[in-house]
């Protein structure tokens, strides 16, 4: 089956980070959560938060202007935004688990329609990489996850429940994959908005978990 | 006050025994001990255990070396599988032992030990594998589970400045685990980037690592900054 | 960035309500919110919980108005018996709760409230009479008891300089309880001494509370600095 | 009976000042303690420590000079030392705990020569005025305690068990009262040193404790 055109990892970062509300304090995951910060609306003020103590960095740091101190949770250089505060470790993470985070945005390997995801281990192997997803996970006040729809051979990620170990049960109110944006209600998976061109039936074939599917789906909010 | 600075970082890292446990600060490159790290390779002291965010390039070094019984971290496998490393092939070989901490609870656990507070109840790692084997207590209705101070004999720090008594002040994203690993070791060895001012030439409002907690200081040459 | 400078002690206190739990730092003088606390004398909310380290004279204005069930703190009784304030009488006669708590458990657990440790366990007050109904449990060889989180809805700070969005410097011994407070208490009201400058005006390496903390802030007019 | 002079108190904290050690982190208690910091010793280096997070203060500030935000635990006005470091409650109380400090001095009602003392409550009372002193007591390396010998009415303060709530169980290892010096050790309270004038028996007359006194006592030794 040929697919139609999906949705670009941009794309998907942008429709998440509109979703970002003036004031938010918000913490991007490595990998595609990163791209996040590349949607810019100057009708709104968002706090980057990152789990090595900086609480409000801007973009990425142009070439020649990097500061090698200043680095973003991937270890990327950024700049400073106006009003940018440095604490160490133990306080970056009590902001987590104190509930400072308004939205934390994750990859994921799998989501299931309870709120469970997985992004952290492969049982067939020791060890996991779990960095600070797990308090990420259990202290934020919103858990967004960005991940593409399927697997690399096809298989579907939006699942009924999770295969692998967890990262945290229940907590996972809003996915973006690919193919569209899903809340995550007590009734599993919502299409909120799907990709341009995409039915609700193509997508459901794509996906494990039994999609609810409203009368009218708005078309997929992109970058104006 | 104590002149701390000691001349080289040989020097600084000589009486480290074999069988220690080592705190290595870092996210990134910003504030990692690489000077101290290198001088602990070619000192030799072997058996070690490693307090980390992740097994960096210079815990790689000692653990090829097989110079680690045990790592303490956050990352215990590749996040993608293709990117397999030997600290990983070793581990999968039970070559190497491991604990995997979630990283909120591994700088909380650096901290308590500093803090003399001998365990505590997080939310972090509730309903999944990694608290299996872990208490878990109800508070005000959220489940915790019960997590243990982790101390070490030794912490290798990444200063901006110091002055000589020992208080040091980091650069942004530098300071990450730097100052809670300070207070958690018996003994402190900073290695200072920028300056070494004398003592009272820092703003009393504005040190990171109150001097009480640090031990020795070697000032990075130009061609140890790494950056 | 946001704006959070209010132009009077009266606006950033109208909305405490009644039955609230506030937060009130201070050690000696420096670093107590005199001039919140004098605002909230005016304003009238009452059946207050109050956490402080003693009972200091801004407290006792509304304690002796009635106007606090319950007090925490590291002082319920005068060192001296001939000190006896009107609190300590109000308490020795059951008109008024209260629990005292060490200083290091306090500043712990209001610490705990911020950081969202649900408890933790402590050496301090093992084999006295404050540990009798506390959980006791042995941890490397050294008994400790359970303390618990104390959170608060408010807390009132006295900073020295502020940036228009929150980020909060204290000078010396003004700090002590501040930064701590600030981060356990679901509002976050600050008084200012010295000045309040853009966002992005102070140090990024020397902020002691970040201004995402924070979420009222009042510059302290001259007659009201009180040192 | 009238009895010979005693000691100052000034000269009772020289002599507890005369055992720190180059280097240590001393924590003084409200009252009596606070005169140790009088004695001053050039080739020593003793660093203050306050609850209030200063680490590292100099003397009482002159009339004129005071600093308005510096004050010790005592809310003295005191000076900066060269080197001088604020942190926050919380921490301030993590370097107690955490075992930084090499000795505190505090005073006390009472002290039990098991190492017991008491200094935050009478029982017939509620409540207590506790501060700092179980944190210092539990965590501190050393507890030095200075007391008067006797209360107004005479009584012994240097018991054999402790009647008021104490405040920590076997902590005390020094103890110096306006009649000398005394080690606590397995053996209970041992002479170390006697205010001059005084014999070992005229001072076990104004004690409850049975003290262990050496074949020879140097004599208390004074600020020179």
């Amino acid at each position: 089956m040929a697919d139609k055109p999906r949705l670009s990892r941009q794309a998907m970062c942008d429709r998440i980070a509109m979703e970002f509300q003036d004031g938010w304090v918000v913490n991007l995951g490595v990998g595609i959560p990163t791209l996040c910060s590349n949607y810019v609306d100057p009708s709104r003020d968002i706090i980057y938060h990152s789990e090595n103590g900086v609480i409000g960095y801007g973009p990425l740091a142009p070439e020649g202007e990097e500061i090698p101190h200043l680095v973003n949770a991937g270890a990327q250089k950024v700049t400073a935004a106006p009003g940018m505060a440095i604490v160490h470790h133990a306080d970056s993470f009590s902001l987590i688990r104190g509930g400072m985070i308004d939205a934390t945005v994750m990859g994921a390997y799998e989501v299931s329609e309870n709120g469970d995801f997985a992004n952290w281990r492969f049982p067939e192997r020791k060890g996991g990489g779990i960095g600070g997803a797990m308090d990420l996970a259990a202290c934020a006040k919103r858990v967004f996850i960005a991940l593409v729809h399927n697997t690399r051979d096809g298989k579907p990620k939006l699942l009924h429940r999770c295969q692998l170990p967890i990262t945290a049960p229940g907590v996972v109110t809003m996915v973006v994959t690919d193919l569209g944006l899903f809340d995550v209600t007590p009734e599993g998976f919502q299409v909120r908005e799907l990709a341009p061109g995409w039915t609700p039936e193509e997508v459901q074939e794509h996906t494990e978990a039994e999609l609810a599917v409203p009368d009218t789906i708005p078309e997929f909010r992109l970058r104006a | 006050m104590k002149n701390k600075v000691l001349p080289s970082f040989e020097a600084a890292v000589a009486d480290v025994p074999d069988g220690s446990t080592i705190m290595v600060p870092g996210f990134g490159t910003p504030g990692t001990p690489r000077n101290l790290m290198s001088a602990l390779v070619d000192q030799g002291a072997t058996n070690l255990a490693t307090i980390s965010n992740s097994v960096n390039r210079d815990i790689a070094v000692l653990v090829e070396a097989r110079r680690v019984r045990k790592v303490y971290c956050a990352f215990t496998a590749p996040t993608h599988p293709s990117r397999e490393t030997p600290f990983v092939r070793m581990y999968n070989n039970d070559e190497i032992d491991a604990e995997l901490v979630p990283q909120g609870t591994l700088a909380e656990r650096i901290r308590a030990a500093g803090a003399g507070i001998g365990a505590f109840y997080t939310p972090t790692s509730v309903g999944t594998e990694l608290a299996e084997d872990k208490e878990h207590r109800e508070i005000n209705g959220r489940t915790h589970v019960l997590e243990y101070a982790l101390p070490a004999d030794y912490a290798f720090i990444r200063a901006w400045r110091a002055d000589t008594f020992g208080n040091l002040q980091f650069r942004f994203a530098q300071r990450n685990f730097n100052p809670i690993m300070a207070m958690a070791a018996d003994v402190t060895v900073v290695e200072v980037e920028h300056e070494i001012v004398d003592a009272g030439g820092i703003d009393p409002d504005c040190i990171h690592v109150p001097g009480v907690y640090v031990d020795r200081i070697v000032k990075i040459p130009p061609e140890g900054i790494f950056d």
